[in-house]
């Protein structure tokens, strides 16, 4: 499934990577204008690395990432209505409003979250991957991870395990040069981080994550082998974040204007225009599909103002299975909170 | 009415009876038979396989079950047990053992962060039936590092649900009641309980509820109470003063921490008037401040004398055998702190 | 009473007066007075320096410290938090900012199973002088994974001490106790006291002692015993209520949870007959479980109601703005708990 | 202070691999006896890799390690006495009774325990290291850990620092092949476990852990280079133990009696002899040697036989610092225990 540039799928990817830069940067003025709240972490600039690792994936396939997840659910086909319903906290986010930017997922498109403890999530799609084996079906995890998220302990652990026991998971770095304030250099002893694959006899490579057909090539292959050979693997992909942090964080402390400038000079959009008109797309093609992305956010944003806030009533929804209503029946008489429906009720389990 | 999944159909017809067993056996029992019913359920975690277990409990799993489903793990609890939250994300029903509660802690992030959370925070899409498996307490010397019971913290976090055994019967019943529920439950067990014997119902469909405390003993002038080997205690005591001081225990044995049945907590104490709470663990902030939170406020009117509550001192416990002993909750000390609330004894 | 350290001499004659300021400005004033007092003293932690403090609670004193009094981590919270435990065991003062308490999960077995085992484990022969510090708490929409409070975990721990200031006087003064004490001190501030503001006293020889609470306001009619931002809630709802409806509440505001100060809250609950525990975290097996057992127990004759709690709602912290606050101990929840309570109230 | 086979210390550290190995046996004659309790981890097999890397410590240099700590104890000179009486629970143990055989300790020796959660030493002494860089003072600190700990996510975070921030420690892997009963290759993906200080830029070595004087050799280079250039390492030592996990394993689950018998072939205390013997060191000198420790043995057992148990008045003895007292008196009132002295007094900072 190694797609190259001359694939009529190119301008669709193109799409795709306007579409979350146009996301993100209206998710920005919307936090800004208060209608979306808690972190709000942007991946503009991280557009080829997302788009082309996700493009990788069989659909069967599964997805893990981080809390910078707007672009991988984007990507992954989740619709811009219901990541931005989610961002304004609505009832048909793709989360009910419960998880917010951090927490993003669609199950029915294999997208596990989004999820906000840094490294906290390799365990859980190692898991997955053993979980794959266990049923001898021929699909693989990415997983994605920050650059700075290689420092934690689970790093070594998940790498290990999957090493071990050959898992079929693709462990994604997006080395953005930066964990909020720390460039690599500061945080890592080896800063070639996909080398670190080498401690577990994994395969590891890198790439320029924001040359979008070496990002498919390398994805493609590596996912590949981990399908079809439980080869698991780490790919490190090389980028940067344009904004701070997240919104909160003007993103200047660490770093100075002429090196945000040097790297939007190289933005990976514009690298795959130029990529798109070599192969003879023209101009017109590419001003509409931007026009389309421009559409997209706009019917995603007007979707979230209009959707209804989750019912406050149904507070506990999800909170434990179906079922469970009965277990803590007996826990009421005796209650010392007063607040019966508040605290247990509104939707336990239902 | 824990049996919250979509039950796979079952194989074979019940065999009857009961059968005296351990507290290990009894867990092993419930392992086997879940195994055979449901092919999702798999055992994973240190020296569970090729070793027997390190305190025997999966012995024998390993030779019937194969490497599959009955997985040795490196030493690396924060990677496995976070493994198991993901595959049982993807529906299958991991029992992760963990050698002993202390060393959860290195793995509490995937507990407490991810475990407890998949269920709300992914707004009720995905849910994560993992089983955790370990032993809290103290009293062979294993000192400071070896001997804690943080059971209320676990009770204490939204989304999990926290049982605690007492005896082979329940320990069957409550591993399989969690094997079967749709969420994360910590089956917490006991380092001097495995080896205390019961009689055990035989019957693979028999499971003990979650949310429903046992009235252990009956009794009138007080009630106890406590779980897991708190209650092996509670009994014992009550047996001697039963015999010595013509005293009538009530002794509730929880069996889950989460839900709490408090239900069956505050009706005996309405009855007894009187109630002493008994954990293995540290009191304070403890499992026991809850239950004497809770029976305060239900049994107002109720009770004759404040809710008392022994536990292990307020120490990192000692290695000294002499030491080691001074800080347990004894039988010793919970007979004490019985005879003075009914002012039998100073 | 808390400065157990042996002393370096004092530098530098103290300047008088006090000055308004906030929550974070007290807590960098502390650091900076005992930095300066002792070169022992130092920062650690992501993002303390270049960055200056993801809450700002650093910044400058990389510029004024340099980097190895001030230094940033890569993102590994068991490493750094236990390098600051061997760091400490050496006689070191680290100071050790885990950026919210969330994260301190994944340091769990250092700071339970070591820093706090250090002393006694040891037979005294090592200390381990280490304060950490970091926020807790939820209300700015941060969902499941980053707005707990696990404060009273750490609270039940023999061989930690902990303490949780609730205005900017105490938070000066409770962390330069902190950093003073020879054992093992965690600090919990929270996220939305971070901006309040109140008198400090400059003088850098004044600390707030551990292990004493404080009369936050005197009153008459019932009890609110709180810490951390719950206490600034209390006394909100304190003047509230007294407009209103001519309520004198008192507030006693705990500022350590480890050494818990029994005796004040024991007093001003037989003074008012009546108590309302409130904290940010879920009351079960919480912090307040602690209390309303203490409460009971210490003042059996004197209540004129059970205790009551209010904490967060029992779910992991949704994202959306409205089921967040349907979820918190706000106000309004508070006020109608003692209005209950006072029978003004269904 | 490199040693080498002609140096007159080399039958005084014969003495010492002697007399842990004679000590080990006591030790498990008194478990069985059940004067001693806990668990009981021995070393025996493992004196070579104990002996040589303590001798290449200097006086001031610093030791931490896990609960398999008899032998390292012993080889720092804690005199047997305490070590002795530690694990029988006495009042002079060398941690008053407090901490068992896990958790050793003597701090006039540099000695910083004996520590029992697998790789929570790791981090500690990565502290001591950068407490020593930040007094400028050319001390080392020698890290022991076993071959099962290198898969904890500690060991990562750890060597990560240690690195990144060039602290003096060296990390000493001892591999005795199994982690309880799970085998290297079953654990660590990459089971040349020296190889993974690669992955932080750090040296790693291997060393014929049961060959003395390559083991003083290799420890001395490494802790010298910690010392003068801040330049942390891992020494792999790759031994044998022959006892079974703990005095409660028989240790024959996993590997056979064969693989054991092999290993007492090529015993470290008879190729030390052998060394002695081309050396020139007669008979006579290694048997007094060894006499000398079974006498030491000897005595060590008297005195925890007869010391006392320690004070249960003082049960909380160094919980709390001296001075603490009064921060606690404020509790006492309302405890529900009706057992203060019990429960917070005896001692408690005294
Ligand atoms: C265990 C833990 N520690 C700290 C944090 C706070 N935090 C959130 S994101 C982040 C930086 C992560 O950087 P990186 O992995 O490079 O990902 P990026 O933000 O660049 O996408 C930190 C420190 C956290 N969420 N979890
Ligand atoms: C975090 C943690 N998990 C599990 C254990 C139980 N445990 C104690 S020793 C041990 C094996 C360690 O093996 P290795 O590191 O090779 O050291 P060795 O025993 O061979 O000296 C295990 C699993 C523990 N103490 N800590
Ligand atoms: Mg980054
Ligand atoms: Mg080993």
């Amino acid at each position: 499934m190694t797609i190259t540039a001359s694939d009529p799928k190119l301008i669709g990817l193109y799409g795709s990577m306007a579409l979350i830069r146009a996301f993100e940067e209206e998710a920005e003025r919307q936090y800004k204008a208060a209608r979306i709240g808690g972190y709000c972490h942007l991946s503009s600039g991280q557009e080829a690395a997302t788009v082309g690792t996700v493009e990788a994936l069989a659909e069967e396939d599964l997805l893990v990432t981080g809390y910078r997840c707007h672009g991988f659910a984007l990507a992954r086909g989740v619709p811009a209505e219901a990541v931005m319903a989610e961002l304004y906290g609505r009832r048909d986010g793709c989360a009910h409003g419960r998880g917010g930017s951090m927490h993003l997922l669609d199950v029915s498109r294999g997208y596990y979250g989004g999820w906000g403890i840094v490294g906290g999530q390799l365990p859980i799609a190692t898991g997955m991957a053993l979980s794959l084996v266990r049923r001898e079906a021929p699909q693989a995890v990415l997983c994605e991870l920050g650059d700075g998220a290689v420092n934690m302990g689970a790093w070594h652990e998940s790498l290990n395990l999957a090493a071990v026991w050959r898992l079929p998971v693709v462990f994604l770095v997006i080395n953005n040069l930066y964990g909020m304030g720390t460039s690599v250099e500061r945080a890592s002893a080896e800063p070639d981080l996909f080398k670190r694959a080498g401690s577990y006899r994994m395969t590891g490579e890198r790439v320029d994550g924001d040359d979008l057909e070496a990002v498919i090539e390398a994805s493609s292959r590596l996912l590949e082998e981990a399908r079809s050979e439980r080869r698991p693997a780490v790919l490190e992909a090389v980028t940067y974040r344009y904004r701070g942090h997240s919104v909160a964080d003007a993103g200047l402390a660490y770093r100075t204007r002429e090196e945000i400038e040097e790297h939007r000079q190289v933005d990976p959009l514009e690298r795959t225009r130029t990529l798109l008109r070599g192969h003879g797309v023209s101009a017109e093609e590419i001003e509409a599909a931007d026009r389309d992305a421009a559409a997209t956010v706009l019917r995603a944003t007007e979707f979230a103002e209009s959707n209804p806030a989750p019912d406050v009533d149904r507070l506990a929804t999800g909170v434990y299975a179906p079922g469970s209503d009965a277990q803590f029946e007996r826990m009421m008489p005796g209650s010392p909170f007063g607040e019966r429906e508040l605290v247990f009720g509104g939707g336990l389990g239902r | 009415m824990s049996a919250t999944t979509t039950d796979p159909p079952v194989a074979a017809p019940a065999p009857a009876g009961t059968e005296t067993m351990t507290y290990r056996e009894a867990l092993r029992l419930a392992m086997r038979q879940e195994m055979e019913r449901d092919g999702r359920v798999f055992v994973m975690g240190e020296e569970v396989g090729l070793f027997d277990g390190s305190y025997k409990v999966t012995a024998g799993l390993l030779e019937d079950f194969g490497p599959d489903r009955v997985r040795d793990t490196p030493i690396s609890e924060e990677g496995f047990l976070g493994a198991g939250v993901g595959a049982a994300m993807l529906g299958e029903r991991p029992i992760v053992e963990v050698m002993t509660l202390n060393f959860v802690l290195v793995a509490m992030d995937q507990v407490i962060n991810h475990a407890a959370k998949v269920g709300a925070m992914f707004g009720g899409e995905v849910r994560c039936p993992l089983v955790i498996r370990t032993p809290n307490g103290a009293g062979n010397q294993l000192t400071a590092q070896h001997s804690q019971s943080f059971d209320g913290w676990f009770a204490g976090t939204p989304g999990l649900k926290v049982v605690a055994p007492a005896n082979p019967a329940d320990a069957k019943g409550l591993l399989k009641a969690a094997i079967r529920d749709d969420d994360p439950v910590l089956v917490i067990e006991n380092l001097p309980i495995y080896k205390e014997k019961g009689e055990v119902e035989l019957d693979p469909e028999l499971i003990t509820p979650i949310g429903l405390a046992a009235l252990a003993r009956e009794g009138s002038d007080l009630t106890v109470v406590s779980h897991s080997f708190a209650t092996v205690r509670a009994l014992r005591v009550a047996e001697k003063l039963a015999a010595e001081h013509g005293v009538s225990l009530e002794v509730v044995d929880l069996r889950s921490l989460r839900p709490l049945d408090v239900e069956t907590v505050a009706a005996s104490v309405a009855k007894t008037n009187r109630a002493i709470c008994v954990e293995e663990g540290w009191p304070t902030y403890g499992v026991t401040a809850e239950l004497a939170a809770r029976i305060q406020y239900a049994c107002f009117d109720d009770l004759d004398a404040p809710v008392e509550r022994v536990g292990m001192a307020e120490v990192p416990l000692p290695y000294a055998k002499e030491l080691e002993l001074a800080a347990m909750p004894t039988e010793g000390r919970i007979e004490a702190a019985i005879l003075r609330q009914l002012e039998l004894a100073p």
